[in-house]
């Protein structure tokens, strides 16, 4: 609504919605503050501060989610700002990540000894931006969320000061990520153009209703924004930062990128095509089948010939994205929903999973060729053990996570017909398989040879591979709370 | 009617307690204490023994008659989904079940683990609980779940505990296999959903329910047939996808081998049988022919490359080939004779050749060597095992009054009746079957023995009461396989009248009075 | 002759390929940064122009977020330059190819 | 006692069950006893049952008792059960009889072996497996005891395995005969596609209505011709008989001439109604089959050493009158030869077991000879099996080939013909046989021509080195007497310098007469002295010249003597019948072994094994009592079988004036054969290597020709279809994941660290995306 002349209409702020974004900015700054004016921080309090943070909206979640299960999806600043189920639960999973990334850097800052206080500074604001993204409703305040976002992470990546690839990992991101930005934003432009507005609600509301003669402008718009969402999740061939990145940034950091990043880009994937475009699929799902084909063939295939564990986690988060994409181009709730629960289980494997890269990195980082990984079975048969279960859950073996993930969009594409689609993508996590093959023959099935010493996990990486394993586990067995809850979180648009 | 269950499901929760016991007896395998490694051995064994008496059990209480499921059960897994718990058992898959009850605690027994048997008991225990899932379980996803996972247990086996080169055969099981069932999955999930959109009902996995319904059409059947085919196809394994199996067999540890003979390759038969004719009577009639001829030629085929190996472990295992070759030959006859031939073959392969790898492996502990340039003349050090080694190996070539030969027997018949050709050329196999495995005999354990194998130490008394099950099975069911095939009749008498209800102008081939073979079609296919 | 949006779409459209280009050719780092700025000012310049035409402020609203957004990728990116610059002087982008395969 | 019947299997069962369980414990002879008795008590029984059978009608001697039921699947329902009829009983009788004789005899044979428990065991289960092939109610259970006794006759041709020659016997009989079982599959197959049944009462009775059509009948016999073919080692499946020889006498005696071998016969008469609805061409391919086997094996036979080998062709060649038999739809003949030819051919088989025994284990006939000096009651059995085989009258083998024969003429004449000289070929070589070992002289302790040829070998190589060491004497001798004669000019010229030193100083002037004249004087006599000795040196040195040179001499005229000898000695014939090889010039150049064979005396056997022969001799003689053609009142055995036969029986055209005649050609022709080979062996008029042609004792290079072509090309494609296992089939399983590593290689080459190349693939992505955009959008 133009604001008429003389009188300024205060648009209404509904404050519980905004609870969890206020805690985590808010511990944000708080924290910077104190940082700045208190000199000796002790050195346990910022990550526990930022694992409360965490904590915190994990619980201020449960409320919200009931309330809007309860009375539905509200939309408030304008119409600018949404909450609905997808929301809150893409704002778990950040929180999730967020407490396993805070748990995995204090062990990591110590032994690497960095300055302790940015990371976590830094880990809250970019979570703050994934909220935004996921809670937009309007694109200029989701290219802000996401622009928060990558910004904190461009520096996460570059905290590692002694390690030029930390660098230039940074460097790297940042310059194909500020690229990818102007993309999405040019096609932001377009869009606006076509439609008039960057309120999701009335982008919608303006395609349902009029027929477009000359769809130029938006079409353009599409791709563009594709192109900077795909950037953002890693799509083939978008995909190339996520690699270097994966391999240079500090490790707790990838963990963050791996499942928060992923997570807050899907959610802006979901919001905008799926939601806004959806009456438009007919002419974006064709494009996002390719990129899904390519990335999920593109990922797989690369991580065949890679030897540092890092890497080929890299190329397998990218296949990851290529099966999410398969979930997005279904285009329907049950996608939407196989997209989110997709979301949940991969946060889990990722952030366990790096959380064992971490303990076995060792001093320096390091450590991350396959041989860093011989015999580790019989060195560290509980560390291999869990490494063990989350490389199978990756692979969507059955009874973990990652089965009922790639189940459930492996249905949603079939629901909507693209058997070969579907087809491609089993194909492809068949070859992925032999990526984690490799890693549990490193572990289990070769002679120890000059494998250094992996030293004793501390407490932080313990807990968040403990917990993750056993909810890959459980989940794989009982996915019931995991389905119905990503069912629920379907994502609904409200004008404002 | 299929569909019906036959018999309420039972106090006792038998079926769902056939899989959770050994998965239990892995848990209590993992938790024994490291200060009592003699318990690790106990409690897989006893668990196995556990599963095997209720296998038994549920073996008692089949009710002989009665087609249809029995035991079954059902437990919600995932509502949104319509995926449940469906568990069942007919004559089709209850003497598998009871091989497979038998077969482990066997297994187990035989061999020890060279190193780190926490582990190795544990895998053990969990393929026990896939396999049996498979067999039991009535919903497509949950039987996808368990054909699947059997993968990561038989992965370790072969990968930790296996022989030479190891990992190569470890990797090539896991990844060949699982490519194959890949589209499998999307083949369950397409079958779901277009069985909801024929039928407009909620979405389901139910096995009965999406078979008596047979609501998708034509081509979109025989296109998922295909899906499912190629999985099982892997599985079994048919020429040309059967390369993975000599070397799986060959490296596999004994137990190992014995299970993957035994049990883990007729999940592929089994498949074909459950979820292919049952699923997709119209699309397994269309493609029998191919089948057919991929069946002749395996027997043919393993026979051929079986003569020449110099491996006794790969020789055997290429055996499995041309056995199989029979499975799926009778299988794909579409008549009782040849289906319930084959489902005989199936259990009869798994004692045989189970028995065979259990005794390669007892000479492997003995001579350390497969190799069989490097034996000879065992028969003079070791009568016992050669005694032993005869039984079995003359009812793997299928002598009559053995429990090869019965199997075999039906499987031609029922061949000849719908497609006489296949039959006569497979009958062939009988000739190369005696052919190989004689010739390996010959040179085991005939001639002079020299060195190691004039003094290779005779069987011992624990060795011999492994053995003593698996022989008392191959002569009594070559002498009286009746309550065998008396209870596998119903179930395949109803598979067959499905088959025949839902394919136009099908008839079952059967045998027909006074025909002149000359005036009668080179190749009565069966349908008229 | 009158000039129509269109033309202010056009030179959006040169600006923005302009920085894309210069950015695929250029070495130095601190350039290929300025060519992102300069993508982002042809956005800028679509957004105003759009908006113009659409007679609708949120076109020239969003361009001061854009703004922002682009001065917070200064800091960043001259942060990031300047840390890599002062372990490596002079170093192009190319140089920094640790990290590869 | 028709409901005891069961217990005709149950007994050899039970031996079996015993003997497996407890024969090691039991050890020698109580197992062998255990494995006879009940061999024995199963003859008691078959004979109740007979006696039972023939208390009935004609039409009721046909019963079935079914104890379980085996398969029944489907329409195939095949009960365990048995069809006790004339012609079952018939083989059951001579099965038990002389399967009882036989363990009876293997008791003694088999005396010290180490394994003895393990051969009763074999014979009991071999034993229950024939019975079962020819008391089986269907023909499924047929082909159980058809594989079964495939599979014994495989473990006991194998039986002494250390030896892999035997070891490939059995193997080759096991794999042989599964050829011909896979005939008798198919025929399976076909029959119950046919009548939906395999029971023998029913197929054959609804054949006898007339029910099948005439090419599946057909298809059906030719398919159990196939087996029949296999199992009763005809033409071209024969190969596995002469090999199987390598198995214990008694085995050869029992399985591979009185029984097994006999059962393709069985086998086609219990079907012989389909037979009569199957095509005309069908029996008289059977009849061709058969006699041309007969003829060709005995053509073979002639030229055997090996006395079983001999047995062995004769047993083929018998087996084809049989087939010819059948072919003439002569089914009581055949049976009738069947049985004649059991008694006699396991008569013969026996005896020369015997005969091996007494000889240490020596197979060869042509180291026999005399025998029945040593071996009188082996020797007149084998001579009476001999008169039966070679058809003299009134022995038995006369009366039942005389009738196969007689069915052949009403025929054809031309098979007759054939079988008449079959005729006269088996009475030659089994003449041949019965000289050879048991007349004439005892060639044991003869020297072999190997033997031979090694001795004089020695003896040359003995005069060659005499000589070579009379040559180095004489060197040495004369080298000795240069020395000497130099020696002696030596002397010499000492002695003429010191006579010459004594003559100056004696005439010299007197200023130098200080020497002394004495000295001088003992100089010469010294030299002299010397002189002396060194002539009688050389003296001496001539002497052992000459010596050395005669002794050269002497050597010089042995060697040539003995090269000549050597050059000129008759070549040793392989078989000295006249007398033994001349081995007087080499004879301390001999082996050991021919001394130590004089002094040895072949020796009769026991008891266990010669009582069998008697009775087996005994059946030879009065066989022929069950069919004599006279009259039909004294056709017993034809009215016996009559019921099994369902009238197929061809009936005589010719009258009984042509059968005399006939007979009478038979038996001259049986006597001529008789007399060449006593003119050939026995008064050598002729001479015998005339008939021992290599082509023939090679059996005509055939056996070795397939050989030849297992080992080459089939084992090559073997090992080709092998090969491409590997290469190709495997090969493209390994490719598809080198072709994923070439891809990622591919791939990865784009991830080449340069952020400048990242932006480049991805600005190309993002054109191709607007593009394909565009490509959609309408303006």
């Amino acid at each position: 609504m133009p604001a008429q002349a003389g009188t300024v209409v205060a648009p209404e702020v509904l404050w519980w919605a905004l609870v969890p974004l206020l805690i985590l900015a808010g511990a944000a700054v708080l924290l910077l503050t104190v940082a700045s004016l208190v000199r000796r921080l002790p050195e346990w309090l910022p990550a526990t501060w930022t694992v409360v943070a965490g904590l915190a909206v994990l619980v201020a979640v449960v409320p919200l989610w009931n309330r809007v299960q309860d009375d539905g999806a509200r939309s408030f600043l304008a119409g600018s700002v949404g909450i609905d189920g997808s929301t809150l639960f893409v704002t778990a999973l950040l929180a999730i990540a967020v407490v396993a990334t805070a748990l995995l850097s204090r062990a990591y800052l110590a032994r690497e000894d960095l300055p302790g206080v940015e990371l976590y500074v830094l880990l809250l604001l970019s979570a703050a931006g994934g909220v935004v993204m996921a809670s937009a409703n309007d694109l200029i305040v989701m290219f802000l969320g996401l622009e928060l976002l990558s910004l904190a992470v461009y520096v996460m990546a570059a905290l590692h000061l002694r390690r030029i690839q930390s660098q230039e990992a940074a460097l790297k991101y940042f310059v194909l990520g500020a690229f990818a930005s102007a993309f999405l934003l040019y096609g932001i432009a377009f869009v606006y153009g076509a439609t008039g507005s960057t309120r999701l609600a009335r982008i919608a509301g303006y395609l349902s209703t009029t027929v477009l003669l000359e769809d130029g402008m938006l079409l353009a718009g599409l791709g563009l924004l594709l192109v900077g969402l795909g950037f953002k999740v890693a799509a083939v061939p978008f995909h190339a930062w996520a690699p270097d990145a994966y391999q240079g940034a500090p490790t707790p950091v990838v963990a963050w990128m791996a499942a928060g990043v992923k997570a807050a880009g899907f959610a802006a994937l979901l919001r905008v095509f799926v939601l806004t475009f959806g009456s438009w699929s007919g002419e974006w799902q064709p494009a996002v089948w390719g990129l899904a084909v390519l990335t999920v063939l593109g990922g797989s295939i690369v991580a065949v010939v890679q030897t540092d564990v890092k890497r080929m986690l890299a190329y397998s988060s990218i296949a990851h994205a290529g099966f999410l994409l398969v979930g997005v181009q279904a285009s329907s709730d049950r996608g939407t929903a196989a997209v989110l629960a997709y979301l949940g289980a991969y946060t889990l494997l990722a952030c366990g999973s790096f959380a064992v890269v971490t303990v076995v990195g060792g001093a320096g980082d390091d450590r991350h060729g396959l041989d860093a990984y011989r015999g580790l079975g019989a060195r560290r048969p509980w560390l291999a053990g869990a490494f063990a279960v989350l490389l199978l859950g990756q692979a969507g073996v059955p009874f973990t996570a990652g089965f009922v993930a790639k189940f459930g969009v492996i249905a949603a594409a079939v629901e909507g017909r693209s058997y070969a689609l579907a087809g491609i993508a089993m194909l492809a996590a068949a070859v992925a398989a032999f990526v984690y093959l490799r890693i549990l023959v490193a572990l289990y099935m070769e002679a120890e040879g000059d494998a250094v010493e992996v030293d004793v996990a501390p407490w932080g990486p313990r807990i968040v591979i403990a917990v993750s394993v056993a909810l890959v586990l459980f989940l794989g067995v009982v996915p019931g709370p995991l389905i119905d809850l990503a069912r629920d979180a379907v994502p609904v648009l409200v004008g404002g | 009617m299929i569909a019906v269950f036959a018999s309420a499901s039972p106090s006792f929760p038998v079926l769902p307690a056939l899989i959770l016991t050994p998965l239990l007896g892995a848990l209590l395998v993992v938790v024994v204490p490291r200060s009592r490694p003699e318990l690790l051995k106990l409690t897989a064994v006893l668990s196995t023994m556990a599963t095997g008496a209720m296998s038994l059990w549920v073996l008692f209480a089949f009710d002989a008659g009665a087609e249809g499921f029995q035991f079954a059960s059902r437990h919600v897994w995932i509502e949104d989904l319509g995926i449940s718990w469906l568990f069942g058992i007919d004559g089709i898959s209850l003497f598998l079940v009871v091989l497979t009850g038998i077969l482990f605690p066997i297994a187990i027994l035989a061999t020890d683990p060279e190193h780190d048997s926490r582990a190795y008991y544990a895998w053990l225990l969990v393929l026990e609980g896939g396999v049996m899932g498979v067999f039991i379980s009535l919903d497509l996803v949950i039987f996808f779940l368990c054909f699947e996972i059997v993968l990561v247990p038989m992965y370790f086996l072969i990968g930790r505990w296996g022989h030479g080169n190891r990992t190569y055969a470890a990797t090539k099981f896991f990844l060949y296999t699982m490519a194959g069932s890949a589209l499998m999955l999307v083949g369950i999930v397409s079958l779901a959903f277009l069985h909801a959109d024929a039928t407009g009902g909620a979405l389901t996995f139910d096995l009965v329910v999406i078979a008596e319904a047979q609501s998708v059409a034509t081509d979109a059947a025989r296109w998922v047939f295909l899906a499912f085919a190629l999985a099982f196809a892997v599985k079994v394994p048919i020429f040309p996808l059967h390369t993975w199996l000599p070397d799986a067999h060959t490296e596999a540890p004994t137990a190992g081998s014995v299970i993957l003979a035994g049990v883990l390759l007729k999940l592929g038969t089994y498949g074909f049988l459950r979820f292919g004719l049952y699923l997709f009577p119209e699309a397994t009639h269309h493609f029998a022919p191919v089948f057919l001829v991929l069946g002749v030629v395996g027997i043919v085929y393993g026979a051929v490359v079986a003569t020449m190996q110099k491996d006794l472990k790969r020789l055997v295992a290429y055996s499995s080939v041309a056995h199989l070759g029979f499975i799926i030959l009778g299988t794909f006859a579409l008549n009782t004779e040849g289906i319930e031939g084959g489902l005989l073959q199936m259990v009869n392969h798994g004692i045989s050749t189970g028995a065979l790898f259990l005794l390669v492996g007892m000479i492997y502990e003995r001579r350390h060597t497969h190799q069989i340039s490097e034996l000879g003349g065992l028969q003079k050090s070791a009568p016992i095992l050669a005694g032993v080694f005869m039984v079995v190996m003359l009812s793997s070539i299928g002598l009559p009054g053995l429990n090869g030969f019965v199997g075999e027997f039906l499987v031609l018949v029922g061949t000849f009746n719908a497609h006489r050709w296949y039959a006569v050329v497979a009958a062939g196999g009988v000739v190369l079957a005696a052919l190989y495995l004689l010739w390996a005999y010959q040179r085991v354990f005939h001639g002079p023995a020299e060195g190691d194998n004039a003094d290779m130490p005779d069987l011992r008394l624990r060795e011999g009461l492994v053995l003593a099950p698996l022989l008392a099975l191959i002569v009594v069911l070559g002498i009286y396989p009746k309550p065998v095939i008396e209870r596998m009749e119903p179930a395949v008498d109803a598979l067959v009248e499905h088959i025949e209800r839902h394919v136009d102008g099908f008839q079952e081939p059967t045998s027909r009075m006074g025909i002149d073979i000359a005036l009668d079609g080179a190749d009565s296919g069966g349908d008229h | 002759m009158e000039v129509t949006v269109a033309w202010y779409l056009t030179l959006g459209a040169v600006l923005f390929t302009l920085g894309a280009v210069g950015l695929l050719v250029r070495r130095n780092p601190l350039v290929m940064f300025m060519c992102i700025e300069l993508m982002l000012n042809a956005v800028n310049l679509t957004f105003v122009s759009l908006g113009d035409e659409l007679g609708d402020l949120g076109g020239q609203l969003s361009v001061f977020f854009v703004l922002v957004v682009a001065a917070a990728e200064v800091v960043i990116g001259l942060g990031i330059i300047v840390a890599i610059m002062r372990r490596r002087s002079g170093a192009t982008a190319d140089d920094l190819s640790v990290l590869r395969g | 006692m028709l409901d005891l019947v069961w217990l005709i299997p149950a007994f050899p069962l039970a031996g079996f069950v015993v003997l497996l369980l407890a024969g090691s414990r039991l050890g020698e002879p109580r197992a062998g006893w255990v494995a006879t008795i009940a061999m024995f008590g199963s003859f008691a029984v078959t004979v109740g049952v007979v006696v039972d059978l023939l208390s009935r009608d004609v039409h009721n001697r046909r019963s079935v008792t079914t104890l379980f039921s085996w398969v029944p699947a489907g329409d195939l329902a095949v009960d365990f059960g048995i069809l006790a009829d004339p012609l079952s009983l018939t083989m059951c009788l001579f099965i038990t009889g002389v399967g009882a004789l036989i363990h009876l005899y293997s008791i003694g044979y088999m005396h010290g072996d180490s394994d003895f428990s393990r051969f009763f065991t074999y014979l009991n289960l071999f034993a229950f497996s024939m019975l079962v092939l020819v008391l089986g109610d269907n023909m499924l259970l047929t082909f159980l005891g058809w594989e079964g006794v495939g599979a014994c006759s495989y473990l006991l041709i194998s039986f002494w395995f250390s030896d892999s020659a035997n070891a490939s016997a059995g193997k080759k009989a096991f794999v042989t005969n599964r050829i011909g079982d896979w005939g008798v599959l198919v025929a399976m197959c076909l029959t119950f596609f046919t009548f939906g049944s395999l029971s023998y009462v029913e197929v054959l009775d609804a054949t006898d209505a007339g029910q099948v059509a005439e090419s599946t009948a057909t298809f059906i016999v030719l398919m159990l011709f196939v087996g029949a073919i296999g199992k009763s080692a005809q033409f071209p499946l024969y190969l596995w008989l002469p090999d199987a020889m390598a198995g214990p006498t008694p085995v050869s005696a029992l399985i591979h001439a009185a029984t097994m071998v006999t059962s393709g016969i069985y086998l086609l008469t219990r079907v012989n109604p389909i037979i009569a609805d199957a095509a005309d061409w069908v029996p008289s391919l059977i009849a061709w089959v058969g006699v041309g086997t007969a003829l060709f094996a005995a053509t073979i036979a002639v030229a055997q050493t090996d006395i079983k080998k001999v047995l062995a062709y004769s047993t083929v060649s018998q087996l084809g009158y049989m087939f010819l038999a059948v072919g003439c739809g002569a089914y009581v003949p055949a049976i009738f030869h069947m049985v004649t030819h059991a008694f006699f051919k396991a008569l013969l088989f026996l005896g020369s077991g015997s005969v091996i025994h007494g000889m240490d284990g020596d197979q060869d006939m042509r180291h026999y000879g005399g025998l029945r000096k040593w071996m009188p009651v082996t020797a007149s059995t084998f001579i009476i099996g001999w008169l039966a085989i070679a058809g003299v009258p009134p022995f038995a083998g006369f009366w039942s080939k005389d009738e196969i024969l007689a069915y052949a003429w009403n025929e054809s004449p031309a098979l007759w013909f054939v079988g008449l000289v079959t005729a006269v070929l088996t009475a030659f070589y089994m003449t041949r046989q019965v000289v050879l070992t048991f007349f004439g002289r005892h060639r044991y302790a003869d020297a072999r021509p190997d033997e031979v040829a090694a001795a004089w070998d020695a003896r040359i190589a003995v005069a060659v080195a005499d000589l070579d060491a009379a040559t180095v004497a004489v060197d040495a001798a004369r080298t000795g007497l240069g020395a000497a004669t130099a020696a002696r000019a030596e002397a010499e010229s000492a002695h003429a310098s010191a006579i010459e030193a004594a003559r100056s100083a004696t005439s010299g002037d007197e200023a130098e007469a200080s020497s002394d004249p004495e000295a001088l004087a003992q100089a010469v006599l010294a030299a002299e002295d010397a002189v002396a000795t060194a002539v009688t040196a050389v003296e001496t040195a001539e002497e052992s010249v000459a010596v050395a040179q005669a002794v050269h001499a002497v050597a010089g005229a042995d060697h040539a003597v003995v090269s000549a000898a050597a050059e000129s000695r008759a070549e040793v014939p392989a078989l000295a019948l006249d007398a033994a090889p001349d081995v007087a010039d080499v004879a301390d150049h001999l082996p050991e072994a021919v001394a130590a064979r004089a002094d040895h005396h072949p020796h009769e056997s026991p008891w266990t094994m010669t009582l069998p022969l008697v009775v087996l001799a005994g059946l030879s003689v009065v066989g022929g009592l069950m069919q004599l053609p006279f009259t039909p009142s004294l056709k017993f055995l034809e009215k016996w079988l009559e019921p099994s036969l369902f009238g197929n029986e061809v009936h005589l055209t010719i009258g009984g004036g042509m059968l005399w005649v006939l007979a009478s050609i038979a038996v001259v022709g049986g006597l001529l054969g008789i007399a060449v080979a006593v003119a050939a062996y026995e008064r050598r008029r002729i001479d015998h290597r005339a008939f021992e042609q290599p082509l023939l004792a090679d059996a005509w290079a055939i056996d070795r020709k397939v050989g030849d072509f297992m080992g080459g090309p089939g084992r090559a494609g073997f090992e080709a279809v092998t090969t491409f296992d590997q290469r190709i089939v495997d090969g493209a399983v390994n490719g598809v994941g080198v072709l994923v590593r070439r891809l990622a290689g591919v791939l990865r080459r784009f991830h080449n660290g340069m952020v400048r190349t990242y932006a480049a693939g991805a600005a190309l992505g993002a054109v191709a995306l607007l593009l394909w955009f565009l490509t959609r959008a309408s303006w």
